[in-house]
């Protein structure tokens, strides 16, 4: 242990020094935590809580990437609703059945100060009046197959914290390309599902998902609802996937999966397969390369958009 | 055979919005000596799919974007279709999600 | 539905429209959480994303109570560390087997420009700026049995995020004495629990604890660590227990306890017992009134003190 | 009979940090035809438990703060000491945590 003295400075050991406490996170794992870096895709319900942990609990590098701006909600500023026709709306969605997309109102870290101005900065001040001592690093742009290797080959372990079909399978390609542990958290009305992917010989992605969902499972349903609270709930067990992951303490969710059923408070850990060998990302005869990743069309192989619109109310 | 079966991640709107059904699926009547997921999934979309089937099937099995749990553990690890299910096992199916 | 219509403006609408679209959570849930009154007791690691989270979904009016300042952590700022001697101490401190209080130095609702500033003032700061509409009362001051029954008397749902024994005795008999649920939370180290208390005849907590801990289980361990990531898990989860139970949709964990161990990422949920006849609280012989709480020694009672001063490491 | 033992809250730091336990308990040695909580209890503490016993048990039973789970249920709704324990049942002694 005393070979980390010289990384923790008097200021560090004062401020992390409830972990230091931890018979079970000692003074090593607290420096692992500082020679980490955690990217961490998507600023919203999800990515928000996450980056606060990640930032307060002393990760050496936090970087952020969203091409959004806060908005008080995500509907269209101009719509107007009436009771009835909500109820009415509320029951198609009820039969809309949403699978893929969900934006969150309650993005914690956004204040209503910043509406307007771009999540990625918003957040970046968040981080930074928590934990001054953490390196933020912004990149306020979309996550796309032409900037996603360049971005995510500086950090050690990525958070998908998104909110789309396509982006889900681009982060999880991306990951397998270099080799990334990938915390993968998805939330939609009242329900979560976390697991981590493509770390220490277990399944990535498309080890579970070989092939997109029918897109007819999304069609008529641009935007469904979602209680904050839920994608916080999971954004903080993201932070916490990320924090073993990165100081190498405890049994990271890998092979196994978390369900949160917040209405019933269910919450069950499910063991899910192990690595495919068919794999087409990650398997014994799996090509893919960072040339093949930058050429494939994500938004093709899904059928689906990678920036989700907000929904407009056609009432 | 008495069986629970559990529909999550939005599935249970195709069983009129019911998550947890507690089922008994009949073998004799069929002449079946083994109950396996091929024979319950049928018996699942004739006797509890409610709307859009194809929501839930593709073919003979459920369709991309659908987990199956068989007593919490997915049902790759104990053969898909050929699994033989026993007395009181929990199955369930669970839509993948996507949003954030 | 429509008889809430009235309850609704368009800002409230539009800004709780990604409740209104859930098909479990609908216009009538919304009201009901608007029209409800939380208390939070204590605004530390569990207290500030319970805070954030009520304040973001629109409770009508959160309270919070905490006598204590913002601190970079709890640690004496004097104190000098050389590692050898934290090692010593952290492996007498894993014997030491603390139970009762666990600060938690990742507060995530404080930022380091309050340090110095009183911890309700920093959280209702926060909560304003994510919710303007929100009302949020500011208790600048120790919950004891003097003030207890004025305070928690103007809320519906009490929310008990605080870190040590005689205070959840305190906040227990009072929700007691005055029908109020209790949401109480806690966390240590890398656990967590979580359960629902005195609702719709469960179990309260003198039900399941008639006798405190033996002093000797928290003797020589006046502190130790936490994740700050665990507090904000169990907190994020507090919130969801009390939005539930403010706007009557699903079931809240009465009756039933949730036990998270981080480490291995494993999250149980178990039965518990019900509510018990012999209860001297809320059983059937039971005697507890407003006066006898008023009267009652707490700290004598579990032999602990309801301030928990921080740790002061003597190497 | 085997029996898996989870200890929590801190509790696990009576038996050298380790969290869970695979145990065969013995029956027939004792001459016993069930084995009661009332014996598990005993058979841990002698076992299991390698310091600070009174951390463990106060009496005959567990020290107050502790919760006893049989197969995720409150040992209260079994009959306490009195639980007849069966093969492979799971039994878990936590410890209530207070801190915040
Ligand atoms: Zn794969
Ligand atoms: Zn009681």
């Amino acid at each position: 242990e005393t070979t980390f003295s010289g990384q923790l400075s008097a200021d560090m050991i004062y401020r992390y020094s409830r972990h230091l406490l931890l018979p079970s996170f000692g003074v090593e794992a607290q420096a692992n935590l500082l020679k980490s870096s955690v990217l961490v895709i998507g600023a919203g319900g999800l990515g928000a809580p996450a980056l606060l942990y990640l930032a307060a609990c002393g990760v050496g590098r936090v970087g952020i990437v969203d091409h959004d701006v806060v908005e008080l909600n995500n509907l269209h500023r101009q719509m107007t609703i009436k009771f009835g026709q909500l109820n009415t709306w509320t029951m198609y969605n009820s039969y809309g059945f949403a699978t893929h997309t969900a934006k969150c109102l309650l993005q914690i870290i956004h204040t209503e100060a910043y509406i307007g101005r771009s999540k990625v900065e918003s957040a970046a001040a968040a981080c930074r009046a928590i934990n001054s001592s953490v390196q933020i690093v912004e990149h306020k742009e979309a996550f796309r197959t032409s900037n996603a290797l360049e971005i995510m080959r500086k950090y050690d372990i990525v958070v998908d914290a998104t909110d789309n079909v396509p982006s889900r399978y681009m982060i999880n390609d991306c990951c397998v390309v270099l080799g990334k542990p990938l915390i993968s958290g998805a939330a939609l009305g009242l329900e979560g599902q976390l697991t981590v992917y493509n770390y220490n010989g277990g399944p990535c992605y498309r080890c579970l998902f070989p092939t997109p969902p029918p897109t007819t499972a999304c069609q008529r349903c641009a935007d469904s609802g979602v209680l904050g609270v839920v994608p916080g709930i999971i954004g903080c067990l993201q932070a916490l996937e990320a924090i073993k992951v990165a100081s190498a303490v405890g049994e990271p969710l890998s092979g196994r999966m978390l369900l949160l059923d917040a209405l019933s408070a269910r919450i069950r850990v499910v063991k899910i397969r192990g690595r495919s060998l068919q794999c087409e990302a990650c398997g014994e005869n799996a090509t893919l390369t960072e040339q093949k990743f930058r050429d494939f069309d994500y938004e093709k192989f899904t059928q689906s958009p990678l920036s989700t619109s907000p929904l407009k109310l056609d009432l | 055979m008495q069986l629970t079966l559990e529909f999550g991640g939005g599935l249970e709107l195709l069983c009129n919005s019911v998550k947890i059904h507690q089922v008994n699926v009949g073998t004799q009547a069929e002449g079946m000596k083994q109950l396996t997921m091929k024979h319950l999934l049928s018996w699942v979309r004739t006797n509890l799919i409610k709307e859009r089937p194809e929501m839930f099937m593709k073919g003979d099995t459920v369709r991309p974007g659908v987990l199956v749990l068989i007593n919490d553990c997915d049902w790759e690890l104990s053969g898909q279709l050929e699994t033989v299910l026993e007395e009181k096992d929990v199955v369930v199916f669970i839509s993948t999600l996507h949003g954030g």
